[in-house]
């Protein structure tokens, strides 16, 4: 009664193999500086392509009947939305100049004994403990 | 009750008797139940806290209670009323009794779920509860950091975790609604046949899905970095307090449409049932309902105009801000579209129904005025935004509630409810709503900043009047529950259709029996087919015929 | 109309009127559509009431001119609002050029500000009548909001960050400042007085009180004292960078960014300095973080603005 | 269809229509699983852009290696919990209830080595708010990383301890032979969502572990 195809064991240890050379190859290029962003570019694409892998074949998506694919591209595209529009925000805030309101989060505060001098073990919450009343 | 009716008939009340026949039930007719009765607990919690907010700000001084206890009331207000009343209340009410059969079903898809979905609701709101009697809470129902998560030192922790429990029960409902609109529609019953109220309910179970997930670990978070000190939002570690704000609206924002949607989809129940016609432009308001979940994800940032946010994003936000206002304008121009040449009976339910129109109306228009970004500026914060939300949502999502609450009472009990009375009642709330809301979009505009505890003396005329139009509302509200208890025992006993409505829950028996239909209905017709049913008859729409 | 109370709120900004002006027009499409749904309503539930219960209303399902129509006047409605209202946005947070520069910093619960003369004042803004003011703002604790309903302009005041308003005063009186964002138990009563004189009597009060030096004269003696001086001298030197002409400049970064060097720049590189290393130079310097007061860093940027703008925004080497 | 098929609930009209309620409510289930994930990972991208030096500095104090071998076992966990749903379509009792036993040790064995990471972690002073200290660069963003670093991987190692929860009810009711070709839906429900829970890991690692080993 399941409308599932069987998919073959020896598909499974395809994609399996297939999963660890790109789990092997993604920490490989990791070690090789490609310049600017593209480091971050090349492991997200080999992530995206192994999760293709698991959702397709591991989860059965590619045989599976068209409310699933629209069930997991909703689950997708809302994603898309939030990243989207969020970064809309942070990679608009420094645009035009100084006379803008407001600049890349960049412009923010460090605890108070980040100079060299700043002893090891004084954390930064031991210092807030005693400005600050954050307790339930 | 039985007394009215000769010969026993089993239904799903009288099924079974006794605490645990309830508290372990899976029939989406009594978990309904359940609901009523916590969300109406939970309501006149938060309406205390109001009461005494409005109390306090008939004078400017701030001298019935101290600033802290009013901080915690307002927030108090706020969680109550949005995370354990108006969140849950058409959706896991009406929704919960109502859409298994509106569709023919015999249950939701997953009744056992259903049932876990209102003890996470109970857990989540006994420990807003709990917070709020150990203590309290004062960070508004907003949360912002870094006050939440640094600088208060009350019980904002435990707070969170109810809400963030609470949330669960929102996605599992969410979940539950739509597989069973996918899944469990009668023969025949196609999309295009359903009512209305399902297609709203469909589109909000999308923003419960979607949007649930991401306030939860926004809350998560903020509850992280209280525990365990991590650093996520904290300035003084160079985080960013804007970008809680963003995660928290991409949920809020679109959970003010958690709120209206359903009650949109009763308004068009109602206003086809009592203009006993097909709702004019039934596939644009159908998906009207659909474009106001998606659009309403896009738009959250109109929260931020003000907060530091690029201005350039604020302006990406206001335009489709904007754009919001197309599908609320179909909605109500084919709402009214419908009554022409209708026959229009006045009772109470539709009393809500006009009402409620008029309300969203107004709330939908100062809308447009808070994501014009020049006027934003200035009313952003104030009482202007108090004045729009609650006209959207007392004045739309709770008209909506009691008027889907009275027209369906007498499927839900078997009784009518007294009918003067109720006429009164939704007079009442009306005219009480306008006198205590609509002073305050003048105040919001003079300056008075939300969340006051006192004030500048010139804003005193006005604040009394809302607190005196308050007092109209509170009266508004007792009524219903003095005559719906009532009505229980004393009502007449109401019949299978009372209202000679065509919806497939009027074909079945008042109450209905626990699989909802003795056999499985088989839809021909499309939904409000007023002009081809037989209204001198105690008539069966959508010939039903036995399987 | 004089009810004993205002209905709404004065214009003292040059700003003023022309929200007005957006805000009466909105006020006015909406009445008009309130007023025809609520006519419409009403009219509808009169004429067809209904007077049997046999009636049988005629089947109408629906038309599709009439839907585009109702569609495309709300949107018409709103695109307009949309491009007026961003218009008037953009500049209410756009400063111009020739403004008088006030330093505000918000802390539970009162605001401190200080003018480039170097007079300070707490929840009290004296500023002159017909000249742009420019504020930076910044929080000590929590987020506040500055807002001065009078001169119908807002903006939120964060830890950690400066933000930037503009406002010019048209007419002379003393006008509500209030905190509009929720900032803790006495949030209510952060409120304070802005002071709008004819510029002469400005001048008077700005000598009257206790003189010090300016702002930017008290930059200095801080960038002196803390030993800024020691790195960043009239040269670049190996240790740091000259700062003569840094501020509004594009500054190149080791990590090969380009950012402009504005107020947010030089605060960050104050308390955090190896958040951002300018290009050829090592992650030396020590933060001042706690070492040097929000008013502090403040007086020092003044300081530095005061060294002179750059003649064009060029790219450091 | 028969009315007497194992496990069909009294609402539903044929298997196949519960069958594929179940699925359909699996796959939204997991729709709002990649949301609160996203929560998390939209944060982390912003500070990220933020703070790229400190991060990718900071990213280098994870073990890369146990990282490394924490994902090839994950990715072993979802191949057998595949091969478990695959023996329960072919209806082999005992495979199923092997494949189940494996899919939970080595589900385990990431655990381990995910709390072996975090004990390290401690030792370094690299756990915020417990005597936290960072030399090469700004510690409170370093802090930032790290937080995210224990956010996410807490929150992921919170889903896999519900997994074996459901995996070692799955195996009792594997054992007591509860499932046949005809129906095996839990095992199929329990497969998918341990799958998920191997794709959000899969982000995970080449964020939080590689995104500073070009530096090097």
């Amino acid at each position: 009664m399941n409308s599932d195809a069987i998919i073959s064991v020896r598909t499974y240890v395809l994609v399996f193999i297939g999963l660890i050379v790109l789990t092997i190859t993604t920490t490989a290029v990791a070690f090789i500086d490609l310049g600017a962003q593209w480091n971050t570019a090349a492991a997200l694409a080999i992530a995206v392509i192994k999760a293709l892998l698991v959702i397709l074949f591991f989860m059965h998506v590619l045989y599976s009947r068209p409310l699933t694919w629209v069930f997991v591209s909703a689950g997708f595209f809302w994603l898309l939305i939030l990243f989207t529009l969020t970064l809309a925000d942070y990679f608009t805030r420094n645009i035009g100049g100084a006379p803008l309101p407001s600049a890349a989060p960049a412009a923010q505060a460090a605890p108070r004994q980040t100079s060299e001098t700043a002893p090891r073990g004084l954390t930064t919450s031991e210092s807030r403990a005693t400005q600050r009343t954050g307790t339930d | 009750m039985n007394d009215a009716v000769p010969e026993r008939r089993l239904h799903y009340l009288n099924v079974s008797y006794g605490v645990k026949s309830w508290l372990c039930t899976t029939d989406h007719k009594r978990i309904a139940w359940l609901y009523l009765l916590s969300i109406t607990f939970f309501f006149f919690i938060g309406g205390m806290a109001a009461t005494l907010l409005r109390l306090e700000l008939l004078t400017p001084q701030g001298d019935l209670v101290q600033a802290e206890t009013y901080n915690k009331l307002f927030t108090m207000h706020g969680v109550m009323m949005i995370f354990f009343f108006l969140i849950p209340s058409i959706p896991a009410v009406l929704g919960n009794f109502l859409i298994p059969m509106m569709i023919g079903a015999r249950d939701l898809a997953f009744p056992r779920l259903n049932l876990m979905s209102w003890y996470l609701y109970i857990i989540g709101g006994l420990l807003a509860i709990g917070a709020a009697v150990a203590g309290g809470v004062d960070t508004g129902w907003t949360f912002y950091t870094p006050y939440s998560s640094i600088y208060s030192n009350t019980h904002v922790t435990l707070t969170v975790c109810g809400i963030f429990i609470n949330g669960f029960s929102s996605i599992l409902t969410g979940l539950n609604f739509i597989v069973t609109i996918h899944k469990m529609r009668a023969p025949g019953m196609t999309w295009f046949r359903l009512p209305l109220f399902v297609w709203s309910h469909y589109a909000t179970s999308i923003i419960f899905i979607l949007g649930t997930p991401v306030v939860a670990i926004a809350l998560a978070l903020v509850a992280l970095e209280r525990v365990f000190r991590l650093g996520i939002f904290d300035p003084e570690l160079g985080g960013d307090p804007i970008l809680f704000q963003h995660l928290f609206w991409f949920y809020s924002h679109p959970a003010v449409y958690i709120m209206i949607l359903p009650g949109m989809g009763v308004i068009s129940e109602l206003i086809a049932c009592f203009s006993r016609k097909r709702v004019f432009g039934y596939s644009f308001v159908a998906f009207s309902s659909l474009a106001i979940a998606v659009l309403g994800f896009l738009v959250w940032g109109h929260h931020m105009f003000v907060s530091g946010q690029s201005i350039y994003a604020g302006m990406i936000f206001s335009f489709l801000s904007m754009m919001v206002a197309i599908p609320s304008a179909i909605k109500v121009f084919n709402w009214t579209a419908t009554l022409y040449r209708g026959s229009i009976a006045l009772d109470a339910p539709m009393l809500y129904a006009l009402g409620f129109i008029g309300l969203f109306t107004i709330g939908g228009l100062t809308g447009i005025f808070l994501a014009t970004l020049a006027i934003d500026v200035q009313v952003h914060d104030t009482y202007f935004v108090v004045a729009h939300f609650h006209y959207i949502m007392v004045g739309g999502a709770v008209m909506a509630y009691l008027g889907g609450i009275h027209f369906w009472w007498p499927k839900m009990t078997g009784r009518l409810y007294p009918e003067g009375w109720a006429r009164l009642a939704a007079v009442t709330i009306f005219l009480g709503f306008n006198l205590t809301f609509f002073p305050q979009f003048v105040l919001g505009y003079l300056g008075m900043p939300r969340r006051y505890h006192a004030y500048p003396p010139e804003f005193q005329v006005l604040n009394v009047m809302s607190s005196a139009g308050a007092s109209i509302l509170a009266v508004g509200y007792l009524l219903p529950l003095i005559y719906l208890v009532w009505s229980l025992r004393y009502g007449a006993v109401a019949g299978m259709n009372p209202w000679k409505a065509t919806g497939l829950e009027w074909q079945t028996p008042s109450p209905p029996p626990t699989d909802n239909f003795e056999v499985t209905p088989v839809v021909t017709r499309e939904a409000y087919d007023y002009a081809r049913a037989e209204p001198q008859s105690d008539y069966v729409p959508g010939e039903v015929e036995h399987v | 109309m004089n009810l004993g109370f205002p209905l709404f709120p004065e214009q003292a900004s040059t700003m003023a009127s022309r929200v007005d002006a957006l805000y009466f027009v909105l006020i006015g499409v909406s009445v008009f559509f309130a007023t025809l749904i609520c006519l419409a309503i009403i009219f509808f539930a009169f004429r067809y009431r209904r007077r049997s219960e046999l009636e049988r209303p005629p089947e109408i399902s629906g038309d599709l001119r009439l839907e585009i129509v109702w569609s495309a006047i709300p949107l018409g409605f709103t695109l307009i609002m949309f491009v007026w209202g961003a218009k008037l946005y953009f500049e209410t947070y756009s400063p111009p050029r020739n403004s008088l520069e006030i330093h505000v910093v918000a802390k539970q619960w009162m605001w401190k500000a200080q003018h480039p003369e170097g007079r300070s004042e707490i929840d009290e803004l004296h500023v002159p009548a017909g000249q742009a003011i420019k504020l930076l703002l910044t929080s000590q604790d929590v987020i506040h909001d500055f807002y001065v309903p009078a001169f119908r302009i807002k903006t939120d005041v964060l830890p950690g960050r400066y933000t930037t308003m503009w406002f010019e005063p048209s007419k002379v009186g003393a006008y509500r400042l209030l905190c509009a964002e929720y900032c803790g138990t006495q949030h209510s009563g952060m409120l304070g007085r802005i002071v709008v004189l004819p510029p002469a009597e400005y001048q008077a009060w700005l000598s009257s009180g206790p003189t010090g030096s300016t702002v930017a004269a008290t930059g200095a003696r801080l960038f002196q004292s803390q030993g800024c001086v020691a790195c960043h001298a009239d040269k670049d030197t190996e240790r740091g960078p000259a700062l003569a002409g840094l501020y509004g400049k594009q500054v190149r970064l080791d990590d090969g960014k380009v950012i402009t060097a504005d107020e947010n720049y030089i605060r960050e590189s104050i308390v955090n300095p190896r958040a951002n290393i300018v290009a050829g130079y090592r992650p030396i310097m020590p933060t001042f973080k706690g070492v040097v007061s929000e008013e502090g860093i403040l007086q020092i940027i003044s300081y530095l603005k005061s060294l002179g703008r750059p003649e064009g925004a060029q790219v450091e080497k | 269809m028969s009315k007497s098929h194992p496990g069909l609930l009294h609402h539903f009209d044929d298997p196949e229509q519960q069958l594929d309620a179940s699925q359909s409510g699996m796959w939204i289930f997991l729709a709002t699983e990649v949301m609160f994930f996203g929560g998390m990972f939209i944060s982390y991208t912003v500070y990220r852009e933020a703070y790229i030096d400190v991060f990718a500095h900071a990213s280098n104090h994870l073990n890369v290696w146990l990282g490394g071998i924490n994902t090839a076992v994950l990715i072993c966990s979802s191949l057998s919990m595949a091969l478990a749903v695959h023996s329960a379509q072919s209806g082999h009792r005992r495979q199923i209830v092997f494949f189940l036993l494996l899919t939970m040790l080595l589900g385990t064995v990431f655990l381990g080595i995910k709390f072996t990471e975090y004990y390290h972690k401690y030792e370094e002073h690299l756990i915020p708010g417990f005597d936290f200290a960072f030399k090469e660069g700004n510690p409170g963003h370093a802090a930032i990383f790290f937080s995210f670093y224990f956010a996410m991987t807490g929150v992921h190692a919170l889903h896999m301890v519900i997994g074996l929860g459901l995996l070692a009810y799955l195996a009792v009711k594997a054992a007591r032979d509860r499932f046949s070709p005809l129906y095996y839906t839990p095992v199929e429900m329990v497969g998918l969502y341990w799958h998920f829970v191997d794709i959000v890991w899969i982000f995970l690692f080449p964020l939080l572990y590689l995104v500073g080993r070009h530096l090097l």
